[in-house]
Parts: structure tokens; C-alpha cells; sequence
């Protein structure tokens, strides 16, 4: 495709390609009034993409309780936002990246951390803690090791060079996830409650700026690779794997929070999946305002791109944000000192449409709300996993003696120490940390108070899988009790739902349960949902994984002094049990 | 007998150490340098004389463990 | 007692170096950003832990070369105090303010863990306030580790107690199996000729309140301070 | 113009990450091994066309940056 080619024909063929069924491809047309070019085609792709539309998990995400008097922000910004008191705020969520963390696990992971820490700074917050959450196939399956410790260098190897200590995360091991792992990553960041940024753009005329590192033709078409199921040519599929380039995130995340402490930020938003294309759109789409982009001011890094490659680029490490006018050059002051491009690339406009320019001829012209808000929601049809039969614990014998059964148990992937893992992460950097990985939850310290903030990941696939309700509410419970066990307040989740191909009764009916049970289990801890992800489509050759609804829990100790950790203090303790 | 391997990023893939490495040449006064990029050269120490065994074990070594072959492409030559 | 830190783009231990050069010296130190050519007047200088330039070509190397570097030598070479941490020893060494080199550690992973180390001199001005032949425990978080000098320059070190810091168990054993990174003869941290400049790969400003699980570090900043006024 | 820089680790400097690849290639199967070293290669795109003018340029950059002659070895060609 030549860079000013606008006029490739549209055929039904392409049309498959970009992902779009009979259906949305009709109501694109009734969108657009005509037929769309490919650069508009290659945006509805994107933009309705299971990824960045949540087409089919809208209906039931919309029914989780996101309210507590401390939540300052829920669900639908870059990431939540709650009050943890002396007026400041703690800003986390969870993200998958386990598609790209398949296909190339160091990198894959990597940019999995760098696109969860965008999400948590761009909100005004400096990350002071990370965690994940890892599933893999068996432990002896051949591919396993390989991507066990190529995920696990590339969380170190990203996490390590930004200087936020890893505390804490989960890791397990089952056969569905031989195919298809899962790599989820946290960040909790903390930020003043009065000074949190968001994405909605506003003031006909403001500046719309770019930052960050360059573009190239990084990912293309991820987004959409991220809801396709997996099948033994994916593997092919490679050429679109992104680098990471953590260096470059570092200074990103300096220059930004210099510029947040100035007032010349209207709106930001990170460049996540689906990059430009998602950010301009979500970003006008919140403000109610149209945007004209000039692609062709747009830093690249290589020739010859067009406008479809720079709409559709995943590269990493880049930002988008609105500034009042006039403070341009003050901005790319800031950028220029910590060595990153900062380039103008649009204007706010009262439109209501996205027009993208190449070199002053007409790319694309959309209008933004149907794209970005109308996408299609689809109420799947869905049936309820099938209730167990009960076990009676007399009808089973007890075949080897306690000892080894114990023996067993501590030995296998799933019980085994973790050290092995954390130590390749760097836990302690900023300072702050009080507990470290290996206990229940991690805490740091906020700096300069004696306030902690304890941060857990949990969730039991296998009792999801036999029943999503009671499944959903345990992996609730766990983070709230991993929470409390360091002497934390539970203040709320993230959620990262990772589940199978929802066009399936039984898997979507997976997803309805645990979505249920989550929400009891909130109302009832009041423990509300602020951000989260859902990652769907985690199937190879057929079979799915098993439904893992990750909860990534946060909680406030007020007094450090009072916190507790996981190690038996003395020899002549004595141990309690208690609870039900 | 010697094999000296290339392993060098794929065309189009961002290579964030050149980028820097670029970066600080410019730095130290290096004007007349307009792109860098990094790779990695392995020499191997192998054993026995038949160069075609050779290049073919060493491709497969290549494949299985020197290169990501994902992001990075490899050149073998023997000596 | 004023003390600078020296700030590189990717380095990021800096808000731990200066809260343990404040909680010795009283004062916050002063920060000194990487493209300045000039140092304010202070006692001490710390080039702190970090991944300068995203560890990039060889940890330290483009770091080494930035403009503040030498303003860096020429305090060094008039005998003020500077401790370089982590990244910073490896910053010094690619400066040639220190000898040999740190490669990756011979497990190729980063290991972030707390470990011994034995005092092997106590009469510099960085551990004035330990005793030679104490073991303390101070977390380590790095990937390129792995102290090399050829023989001739660890026989001089050693010869002329130079190496202040080696890797050891709780026992102060120190051996290969205590080795924690493959350093030659477990070497953690050494000093220059002039006795003035101290590179290590431990973080001792990461073990200077309780709450880090331990205050071992506390001592090495109180030496610095000790030696100074 | 393009120059390519081969960094390599001076003889008897201990090579912790050829070490590794010479195990994790015995771990597959492959015995025919004796050694294997990794250095760095690097590719430059010049200015210019004076050949003498580049290696010299080229070679200070091996100096000031490229290698730590510590510990590495450079070599320089001109293509
Ligand atoms: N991927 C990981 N990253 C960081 N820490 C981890 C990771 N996996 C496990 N851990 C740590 O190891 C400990 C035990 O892990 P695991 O058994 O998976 O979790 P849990 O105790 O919640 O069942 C926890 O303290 C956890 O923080």
C-alpha cells in the first residue's frame, strides 16, 4: 500500500481480515454513510476489536459495584482511583498482555509492565509498586520453562530498569494453559488526590501533542490479534511483537509527572493497544469534541509509512495529550530536557469527527461517538456451569500417610517457594518496601508517612472452574483476607478476567457466574471494583483455560507500626486458628 | 573448526540500545553518524572438519537457542 | 555536612541515596542533573543505583562519559569523598575512576536479595565505624555484578586492602558458594589508590531503618560522615 | 558509508554469558561444542565517502564508547 493509496478497493475479504463480521460491517456502512477507506476500516477494526470495545463483556461488567465514599475514580479511565487519606490517592489497575507474551515472552511481558505503568502515570501518579499475576501449561510441558523464565525476565527486566520494586503476584500452573499462558500486570501508584489527570479533551482549538518515543511499524494489527483465538499457525504471526524500551518509559514517566505538576495539561492518555487510533478516539469521544490529526507530523521511525501504519502502530512509550494553548513551547521544554520527541499532530475541533490529514489531503474523516461509545455490545447468550456432584470425604481412602501427602503437596509447581522468581525482580528499590514478596500481600511505605499500602493478586482457577459464582467471590475473599493479614483496611480491586471464547454458551456462562460472584462478594466486603481488563479469546485449537477472574486487591495501613507479616516470630508461639 | 555468528535485529524492529548508543555518540560530538544498530557475535569453538555438518548443526543452534527469531535474523559463516 | 547526588537519565535509586546521606549528614543533599558541567562544594558525592541509559551497551558506559563526569574526576582527584552504589560503581569504573570491571553475573539473572558481606578494612573513611572481620547484611538488586580485574590488579587490591567488601554467608565464610555473582575472589567493593573513592555493588542505603528489615547500612553513611568532619 | 564494530572480550577475560550459552547448548544435545564467546556487533551509517576519515572517526568511538578496552577488544570494517 502506497502512502497516499486511500482507494484500496474494500473487499469482503479485507473486510474478514480487519476482524469485522457481516454484521458490524453493515453498521459501518450505515456509520459512514459510504463505504470506508482503509485507513477508516483499518479504525473500526481496532476500535470494535473485543480488545477495545468489550463487546461482549459490557452487558455484565456494567453490573459490578464500583461505589465507596473513598473511590475517586472507577472503572472507565486509564486506571482507578481511590482515596487513601492526608490527601492523597492510590491509582491501580491490572492489564493482560498474554497473547503477545506467547508468541515472545520477554518481550511480551515487558511491554505488558510498561502499558500497565502508561496506564497507572498517565493518571498523575508515580508507580510505587508492581505486581502480576502468571499462569503457565504444566510444569514438564516442553514450552513451559522457556516461557516461565522468559516472562519472568522480562516483568525483572522492565520493572527493574523503571525503579518500582515488584512486591508481590501469583503464579500457577495448569495443562489449559499450555497454549495460551496468562501474564497479568499490576501497578499501584500514588498520586494527590487534587491533581489526577484524565482523558477527556476540552477547549475548541487546544493543542493535541504527542510525546514519547517514536513510531514505527510495531504491533500492527495486536489489538486485534489479542481477541483472536490462538490455532498452530499463530506462531506465524510473529513480525508483531513490540520491543520494549523501559529506558525511554523512565524518562517518559519523569517528563510527565514534571509537566503534571505545572497546570498546562488538559487531557492525557497513554498510547496503549490499538494506539493512536484508541487514544484520540476515547480522548474525544469523553470531551464530546472532534479532532483534525496531521499524521504526517507525526515522529516516525521509519520511511515510507502511511496513514493506516500510524493509526494502527502499537509502537510503545508514547503519550497523547491535550495542552492549554500557548503552552507548547513550555511543554516541549520539559520533553527536550529529558531527551524525548514532542511533536503538535492536531487541533480539538468542534466537529464531533476525527479527520486525519496526510500532508493536507483527507485520510479519513469518522465521526467519533458511533466508534468510540455505539460500538456493538453483544448479549451473548450463555448457560451456568453445571452444579459438581458432592464429594464424600469417607468414600475416599486415604492411599499414602499424611507425611507424604504433605510431601507431595509442598513439592508441587503449584505450593513450591517462589524465590526464584521475585529474586530476579527488584522488590526493594524506592526505599519503601515493608513487606516483601513471599508473604501474603507486599506493602510499601508512602513516602514520608508512616501510612503503608498493601497490594495482593489472587485468584484459584480451578474452583472458578467448578463454579464461577462461588469461584468469582473466593478470589474476592482471598485478596481482601491477604490484605487484612498484613493489618490492612481493603479498600478495592482491579479485576483482570481472563477467560476462553465467549462465543460459547458454557464459557460465556463462565464469565456471567464469576462476574456475579465478584459482585456479591464486593457488596458484602464493600470492596469495590475500580478499574480492570478482560481478556477474552484464551483458547488453543478449541480448548479453553480455565476461567481466571485475577482480583488484584489494595489496602491502607494507617500505622505502620502496627502492620504484621507471615514469619513465626518465636519458638514457643503459639498457633491460632480462626474463622469458619 | 570456528563459526562466528550475526545476530541482528529484524528489519523494522525498534532496537532501543542502538537508538541510545546513537544518542551518545551524537553526544560526544559524533555528528556524521545517522543510524546505529546492535547485535549480538557469538564464536563457537566446534569440533570436528566437516564444514556442511557444521553449518547445518550450527543453524539449528541458531534457531533453537542464539537467535529470537521472532524479532532478530542470524548469518552464520565458518572459519 | 553537604553531600551531592548525582543524577543520570534512568538512574533510580536517587530518592534512596538521599534519604540515607540525610538521615547521616542532617541535610538533604543536593541533586546535580547529569548535563551539568560545574559540582556545587560538598563533602560528599554519591553516584547512586539505577539503570543509567536503560543499561544500554555496557552498564555505566554512556554515563560515564556525560559532561558532569568530569567535574566528578577532578573531585576525586582532589580527595573529596564519593561512594558509588550499584550502578554508580559501574559508572565509576567505566570513568577509569576505579578499576576493572562488571560484567553479568554468572547466573545471567538479576538477583535482588539481601546477603552478607565481611568489612575486610575497617580504617577507611567509609567503614571507620565497623570493625575489619564484621559481617553485615545489605540487600543486593543487580544484574551485571560480576567484578572482574585481571591477577595482577586484584593482587595489588588485595595487597594494598583495597577491597573493603566481600560477598560471605552468615557465618562470614566467604568462598565460591558464597559467591553470590561470580565476582572474582567475591569482591562486593573496592576503593581507589587515594583511598577516596568507594564503588559497591551491595545497597547499603537500602538497610538504614527498621522497617527495611534492617540498619546495617547506617554505619557506612555514619563513616563517611565521621571521616569528613 | 556503514562500519561495522565487532566488540569482543579480551582473551582471559572470563565470559559469564558465552559460559551460559555453551551450557544451555550442551542441555540441548549439541556435544560438538568447545567454547562459544558473545560480543557485540554493532553497525554504523556514516556520512561521508573518505574512507581513511571514517575508520579514524570510527575508531575513537571504539575508544570514547563503543568498547570498555579494560576488558574488550574492537575491531573496525568499512563497507
Ligand atoms: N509472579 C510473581 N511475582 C512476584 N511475586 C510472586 C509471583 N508469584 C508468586 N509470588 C509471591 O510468592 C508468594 C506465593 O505465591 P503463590 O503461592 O502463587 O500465591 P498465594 O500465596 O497467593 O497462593 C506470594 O507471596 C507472592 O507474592
Amino acid at each position: 500500500m502506497s502512502a497516499n493509496d486511500f482507494n484500496t478497493p474494500i473487499t469482503p475479504e479485507l473486510v474478514k481480515e480487519h476482524g469485522l463480521n457481516e454484521e458490524e460491517y453493515k453498521l459501518v456502512l450505515e456509520i459512514m454513510g459510504r463505504e470506508p477507506n482503509i485507513n477508516e476500516l483499518g479504525i473500526f477494526s481496532v476500535m470494535w476489536s473485543e480488545h477495545c470495545s468489550y463487546k461482549s463483556s459490557k452487558k455484565w461488567l456494567k453490573t459490578l459495584p464500583t461505589k465507596a465514599d473513598w473511590v475517586i475514580q472507577g472503572p472507565g479511565e486509564n486506571a482507578g482511583v481511590i482515596d487513601i487519606g492526608d490527601g492523597q490517592a492510590a491509582v491501580f489497575k491490572m492489564e493482560s498482555h498474554n497473547h503477545p507474551s506467547f508468541i515472545e515472552p520477554y518481550q511480551g511481558a515487558a511491554t505488558g509492565v510498561g502499558g500497565i505503568m502508561r496506564d497507572v502515570f498517565t493518571m498523575g501518579a508515580r508507580p510505587i509498586a508492581n505486581l502480576n499475576a502468571l499462569r503457565f501449561g504444566e510444569a514438564d510441558h516442553p514450552k513451559t520453562r522457556h516461557l516461565l523464565s522468559g516472562v519472568v525476565e522480562g516483568i525483572g527486566g522492565y520493572g527493574n530498569c523503571m525503579g518500582v520494586p515488584t512486591i508481590g503476584g501469583e503464579t500457577n500452573f495448569h495443562a489449559s494453559y499450555n497454549g495460551n499462558i496468562l501474564v497479568n500486570a499490576m501497578t499501584v501508584g500514588l498520586a494527590d488526590a487534587d491533581n489526577i489527570f484524565y482523558s477527556a479533551a476540552a477547549g475548541i482549538g487546544n493543542p493535541v501533542v504527542y510525546v514519547g518515543s517514536k513510531t514505527g511499524r510495531d504491533g500492527i494489527h495486536g489489538a486485534t490479534m489479542a481477541s483472536a483465538e490462538f490455532d498452530d499457525d499463530s506462531e506465524e504471526k510473529r513480525p508483531t511483537v513490540q520491543v520494549g524500551d523501559p529506558f525511554t518509559e523512565k524518562l517518559l514517566l519523569e517528563a510527565c509527572l514534571e509537566l503534571m505538576a505545572t497546570d498546562m495539561i488538559v487531557a492525557i492518555q497513554d498510547m496503549g493497544a490499538a494506539g493512536l487510533t484508541s487514544s484520540s478516539f476515547e480522548m474525544a469521544s469523553k470531551g464530546g469534541v472532534g479532532v483534525e490529526l496531521w499524521l504526517d507530523k507525526v515522529p516516525m521511525r521509519e520511511e515510507g509509512m502511511t496513514p493506516y501504519e500510524l493509526m494502527l502502530s502499537e509502537s510503545q512509550e508514547r503519550m497523547l495529550m491535550v495542552l492549554r494553548p500557548g503552552c507548547e513551547d513550555a511543554a516541549k521544554a520539559i520533553f527536550d530536557k529529558w531527551e524525548l520527541d514532542f511533536a503538535v499532530i492536531g487541533i480539538l475541533t468542534d466537529t464531533k469527527r476525527m479527520v486525519l490529514k496526510w500532508h493536507g489531503d483527507v485520510a479519513g474523516d469518522l465521526p467519533i461517538d458511533p466508534l468510540a461509545e455505539a460500538s456493538p455490545e453483544y448479549d451473548r447468550p450463555w448457560e451456568p456451569t453445571p452444579k459438581q456432584d458432592r464429594i464424600d470425604p469417607e468414600s475416599i481412602s486415604a492411599k499414602v500417610s499424611h507425611v507424604e501427602a504433605l510431601k507431595t503437596l509442598i513439592a508441587s509447581p503449584d505450593l513450591a517457594s517462589r524465590r526464584w522468581i521475585w529474586e530476579q525482580y527488584d522488590h526493594l528499590v524506592m526505599g519503601n518496601t515493608i513487606v516483601r514478596p513471599g508473604g501474603d500481600a507486599g506493602v510499601v511505605r508512602v513516602q514520608g508517612t508512616n501510612k503503608g499500602i498493601a497490594a495482593t493478586t489472587d485468584c484459584t482457577p480451578r474452583y472458578v472452574m467448578a463454579d464461577p459464582v462461588e469461584g468469582g467471590k473466593q478470589a474476592v475473599a482471598e485478596a481482601y483476607r491477604n490484605l487484612v493479614a498484613t493489618g490492612a483496611k481493603p479498600l478495592a480491586i482491579t479485576d483482570n478476567m481472563n477467560f476462553g471464547n465467549p462465543e460459547r454458551p458454557r464459557i460465556m456462562g463462565q464469565f456471567v457466574g464469576a462476574c456475579q460472584g465478584i459482585g456479591e462478594a464486593c457488596i458484602a466486603l464493600e470492596f469495590p471494583v475500580v478499574s480492570g481488563n478482560v481478556s477474552l479469546y484464551n483458547e488453543t485449537n478449541g480448548v479453553g483455560i480455565m476461567p481466571t477472574p485475577a482480583i488484584g486487591g489494595v489496602g491502607v495501613i494507617s500505622d505502620l507500626g502496627h502492620h504484621a507479616t507471615i514469619g513465626i516470630k518465636r519458638d514457643d508461639s503459639a498457633l491460632i486458628m480462626i474463622g469458619a | 573448526m570456528k563459526a562466528r555468528v550475526h545476530v541482528t535485529l529484524k528489519n523494522g524492529v525498534l532496537d532501543p540500545q542502538g537508538k541510545a548508543v546513537h544518542h551518545a555518540l551524537q553526544g560526544l560530538g559524533f555528528d556524521g553518524v545517522n543510524d546505529v544498530r546492535q547485535g549480538k557475535f557469538i564464536e563457537l569453538e566446534l569440533d570436528g572438519t566437516d564444514a556442511a555438518k557444521a553449518e547445518a548443526e550450527v543453524k539449528e543452534m541458531c534457531e533453537k537457542l542464539l537467535a529470537n527469531t521472532v524479532i532478530e535474523d542470524y548469518s552464520i559463516e565458518l572459519a | 555536612m553537604k553531600s551531592a547526588v548525582i543524577l543520570f537519565p534512568g538512574i533510580n535509586r536517587e530518592n534512596d541515596a538521599i534519604a540515607a546521606l540525610e538521615q547521616a549528614t542532617g541535610t538533604k543533599p543536593v541533586v546535580v542533573w547529569h548535563g551539568e558541567t560545574e559540582l556545587p562544594k560538598t563533602d560528599i558525592i554519591m553516584v547512586p543505583g539505577g539503570f543509567s541509559y536503560g543499561d544500554y551497551l555496557r552498564c555505566g558506559a554512556m554515563a560515564a562519559k556525560s559532561p558532569i563526569m568530569r567535574a566528578v574526576a577532578e573531585r576525586a582527584k582532589a580527595g573529596v569523598t564519593i561512594l558509588g552504589v550499584c550502578n554508580g560503581f559501574q559508572i565509576l569504573t567505566e570513568a577509569g575512576l576505579l578499576p576493572g570491571a562488571l560484567m553479568r553475573n554468572a547466573s545471567l539473572k538479576f538477583i535482588c536479595k539481601n546477603t552478607h558481606l565481611k568489612i575486610e578494612n575497617a580504617d577507611t573513611r567509609f567503614t571507620n565505624q565497623y570493625k575489619a572481620g564484621d559481617f553485615v547484611d545489605y540487600p543486593v538488586a543487580h544484574h551485571d555484578g560480576n567484578f572482574f580485574a585481571d591477577s595482577e590488579t586484584l593482587d595489588r587490591l588485595e595487597g594494598e586492602g583495597r577491597v573493603i567488601l566481600r560477598y560471605c554467608d552468615a557465618n562470614g565464610v566467604v568462598d565460591p558458594a558464597t559467591n553470590l555473582n561470580g565476582s572474582q575472589r567475591n569482591i562486593a567493593g573496592i576503593i581507589n589508590e587515594a583511598g577516596n573513592v568507594l564503588g559497591m555493588m551491595p545497597h547499603p542505603e537500602n538497610a538504614i531503618d527498621p522497617l527495611h528489615g534492617g540498619t546495617d547500612g547506617r554505619n557506612l553513611f555514619k563513616s563517611l560522615v565521621e571521616a569528613a568532619s
